[in-house]
């Protein structure tokens, strides 16, 4: 135990990090920090550092995610304001420090676990759906037959919300989809991508964060096979090779509800990942507005 | 017999090591000899995670299994004349069916947690793994053809004249491919690739996320052995001794496979598939077909 | 030694073959079947075939894999959170599974079973290969094609486009004569989205 | 090990393999018998093969046969189960009434 926990103490701090408002370059800037390790998930992260001032509105979602964090955690607060009391709260440039405190931090709870939803009891089972599909158990939606838009193979469809801090998706992003399989079948946004500001959509911001979505570093992009590797037609490799050219890209996607339907969730992701921060944000608002 | 399952059980950490190490260089992290112990103990350290309504058996044996599976495959493998843990008749097979169950058990780690992002990614790395799976067959069916055996003794010794990466210069790149998606790498990385936030193992931490990365390391092990003796001659060599040759291949292996993994980007799955299906299988048949003109001669 | 691995395999085999009916997921119920498989695999490796013991393993696997995802799509409840109870006609079942059993092993028991064991030393695969593409190529040949045969017409029956338009549309035959009453059976009626899944009778 | 427990457990198998393809309501349960009950053939014939053929390479030809016909049998009861979904939404046997007359 002693020898594993001295090599312990010298290893990289696993960091999950929430980017908030303008903090997409912040987190960027960590990601060849020594001494600290961006992750993808919060199941593997010992840190929740939030990056930028999140909205107010997302602050459920983000105890949600604080809980999801396993115990020990430690929470930073980076540029912003903190919507819990938990960690410590930074407003220089460099987050290191606080980082290093909160890897021995142990915050307590913020959402103690209550019992789950109740059990439903409808249906001949009790589980709230039809026949033996479908229903509530639990509160956790259950798969459940609907239309298919492809080949007309009507299989069972989940439904439910990813974001607002999944790291695949533009930061703050949040959108309630309906899969069949990986295949996105409605879309609906919830709550629009957070400001970046001007430096949000710098090129080489941009390509690498799509470049990593392919599994990549922007040397290997420079070979440009990996223009190939993204699908024809939807002017992501034409957006890509811009943004590796050095060059911004001012395209604004059409609405999400109408684009996303249909493709799966990869290429999706790369297809919102290939639009600049403030465009997606721009398409989402007026949605919203309308 | 039991020697070289000794020598295989001290020769696996070491180099499971230098498989991390392998992943750390052109990182730009730092520490790369240190760093992926230091990183792995301070993951046995941190808790396992519960999911709401899990398979709980499987998720506890899943990491375990893939470990088994890697040692099982890397078992078949002879170190120098005569010395090989598992001499069987039909290694190859063994070496097969480790390939199959190894998409069976990524599936299961990503089916255990009962969550949605490791379930998507359990099912396209199947829809995937299973043409890659059967491309390797053909590949490694063509390297039994010169031994005319379905032993991996027999094969790496029909590679004393010539090995078979100069007389079927298709195989090898074609079962680097299986190489990556037996171990989660790069292209064919669709079980726990960045767009679905770690996949099947986003859920998992602490031990259990410790293990699986270990296990994968020692799949990336078990494939490069394998690489080296169905296609670089395994143990035979001039001057060094029989295992430092295949020591030599098997790193040799594991730097490339490494380095293609980061090379070549990752498509959407749906691509991916017809690319597998049109260009990469087709192009496992022309090797096969080749080598049995030249076995025929 | 043999005899301890046989009977634990067996045992394993039996044990999970029976667990594929009592589980509450599918999933795992096709991963039952295939650890049943595996067991029936390692008993046929460790009675001298090495070859087909293994070549189950590996094509059970691969199958079973396709199986669980067929239960993924057909049913996403993958980790039974929804009860599954889907039987019928139980009690005649149980009584045929029964009595399939005792009157096998009473046949197995009763009957004068000739002893001619594999001979030591004998080189089973390369003989195995040697039949193959040998006497028995023709057999061996058949099977080939009649797999060819089943993938075209798997994906055929399976493809949205039907042979007479697409599949879910109800695809019905042309008729004899130009502009005729269609030929063979009027679809079923309704054609229904009525739902299925209708739990326990 | 001798030829008539491996019989004895393979027939253990074709029953339970019969139970479930006559008790199961689903079409991919109901294969998931047959799968079974060709399980056990196939234990039964390598019994037959290592026990009483003096290893005549034709007792392995037979489990590759068999093992040919459950490839078959999967692959076309998959694409059955899949065209009849397409059509009736139907994954259930009671669900089909058309072939019972």
């Amino acid at each position: 135990m002693t020898l594993l926990s001295a090599l312990a103490r010298r290893a990289e701090i696993p960091v999950f990090a929430v980017i908030g408002t303008r903090g997409l370059g912040l987190a960027e800037s960590l990601r060849r920090r020594p001494g600290l390790r961006l992750v993808d998930s919060p199941r593997h992260a010992r840190v929740l550092l939030v990056a930028g001032a999140v909205d107010g509105a997302q602050k459920q979602a983000l105890e949600r995610l604080h809980a999801q964090l396993p115990a020990p955690r430690g929470t930073v607060w980076w540029q912003a304001e903190p919507l819990f009391a938990r960690g410590e709260v930074v407003t220089g440039d460099d987050p290191m420090p606080a980082i290093r405190a909160a890897a021995s931090a142990d915050d307590p709870d913020q959402r103690p676990d209550v019992p789950p939803h109740p059990w439903q009891g409808i249906g001949p089972h009790g589980h709230g759906g039809r026949g033996m599909m479908g229903g509530n158990p639990y509160g956790r939606p259950m798969a459940m037959t609907a239309d298919d838009i492809r080949d007309g193979l009507a299989l069972d469809a989940y439904s439910a919300r990813f974001g607002p801090f999944l790291p695949m998706l533009p930061p703050g992003l949040a959108l309630d989809l309906t899969l069949q399989g990986d295949v996105i079948v409605s879309a609906d946004v919830a709550s629009a991508p957070f400001e970046q500001g001007p430096q949000g959509d710098a090129p080489d911001l941009c390509a690498a964060r799509m470049l990593r979505l392919m599994g990549i570093g922007p040397i290997a992009a420079r070979a440009r096979g990996a223009l190939l590797a993204l699908p024809q037609g939807s002017g992501m490799r034409r957006r890509l090779a811009a943004w590796l050219r050095g060059e911004q890209v001012s395209e604004t996607p059409d609405p999400l509800p109408a684009a996303l339907p249909g493709l799966e969730w990869a290429e999706a992701v790369l297809w919102l990942a290939s639009f600049p921060p403030s465009r997606l944000r721009a398409a989402c608002m007026e949605r919203h507005a309308a | 017999m039991i020697v070289a399952t000794l020598a295989l059980l001290l020769a696996l950490p070491p180099l499971i090591w230098a498989a991390a190490m392998f992943d750390r260089i052109g990182t730009g992290r730092g520490a790369i000899v240190m760093g992926p112990i230091r990183n792995g103990a301070a993951l046995m350290l941190r808790p396992n995670t519960e999911t709401e309504a899990p398979d709980r058996l499987n998720r506890l044996l899943a990491p375990g299994w893939y470990l088994a599976l890697a040692l099982v495959g890397l078992s078949v493998v002879p170190l120098a004349p005569g010395i090989v843990a598992t001499d069987l008749s039909t290694g190859l097979v063994l070496w097969g069916a480790c390939e199959a169950l190894t998409v069976v058990v990524v599936f299961l780690h990503g089916w255990s947690p009962n969550a949605p992002l490791p379930l998507i990614g359990a099912y396209r790395y199947v829809a995937i793994g299973l043409p890659a799976m059967l491309l390797s067959m053909f590949v490694l069916i063509g390297a039994a053809l010169p031994a005319e055996s379905l032993s991996v003794v027999e094969v790496v010794e029909a590679q004393r004249g010539l090995w078979n990466v100069v007389r079927q210069p298709l195989g090898l790149p074609l079962f680097m491919a299986l190489g990556l998606a037996i171990t989660l790498r790069g292209p064919f990385d669709y079980a726990d690739g960045a767009e679905l936030a770690g996949g099947t193992s986003a859920e998992e931490s602490g031990p259990a996320l410790a293990l699986w990365q270990f296990a994968r390391a020692s799949m990336l092990v078990a494939f490069s052995a394998m690489a080296a003796a169905a296609f670089l001659g395994g143990h035979l060599g001039p001057v060094l001794p029989g295992p430092v040759w295949l020591l030599l291949k098997t790193l040799a292996v594991m730097a490339a496979t490494v380095a293609a993994g980061r090379f070549f980007a990752r498509m959407p799955p749906a691509r991916m598939l017809t690319f597998l299906w049109v260009v990469l299988l087709p192009l496992s048949f022309v090797s096969l077909a080749l080598v049995g003109v030249e076995v025929l001669e | 030694m043999t005899d301890a691995l046989f009977l634990a395999l067996s045992a394993l085999a039996i044990w999970s073959g029976w667990r594929v009916f009592r589980v509450d997921s599918m999933v795992r119920a096709s991963f039952q079947l295939m650890v049943s498989f595996i067991a029936v695999g390692l008993i046929a490796v460790l009675l001298a075939a090495p070859y087909i013991g293994i070549a189950t393993i590996f094509m059970m696997a691969v199958e079973m894999m396709v199986m669980a995802l067929f239960m993924v799509m057909f049913m996403m409840n993958p980790a039974g959170l929804n009860p599954m109870v889907m039987v019928h006609q139980h009690r005649f079942s149980v009584a045929a599974g029964s009595l399939a059993f005792a009157g096998l092993s009473a046949a197995v028991l009763l009957s004068d079973l000739p002893v001619r064991p594999v001979p030591e030393g004998a080189e089973v695969v390369r003989d195995l290969g040697h039949e193959l593409l040998g006497p028995s190529m023709l057999i061996f040949e058949t099977a080939g094609v009649t797999l060819l045969a089943t993938m075209i017409g798997a994906v055929v029956l399976s493809a949205h486009s039907g042979r007479y338009g697409a599949s879910d549309a109800g695809s019905r035959p042309p008729g004899l004569t130009p502009g005729g009453a269609p030929a063979g059976r009027k679809p079923e009626g309704g054609g229904g989205h009525h739902h299925h899944h209708h739990g326990g009778h | 090990m001798t030829l008539v427990s491996v019989l004895i457990v393979a027939a253990a198998l074709i029953g339970i393999g019969l139970y479930g393809a006559l008790s199961q309501q689903s079409f991919v349960m109901l294969m998931m018998g047959l799968e079974l009950m060709l399980n056990g053939a196939i234990l039964a014939v390598i019994g037959f093969w290592a026990f009483s053929l003096g290893g005549a390479p034709e007792g392995q030809l037979l489990a590759i046969i068999v093992m040919a016909v459950m490839a078959v049998e999967m692959a076309v009861g998959f694409a059955l189960v899949v065209a009849v979904y397409r059509k009736r939404q139907a994954d259930m046997t009671e669900s089909l009434k058309t072939m019972r007359h």
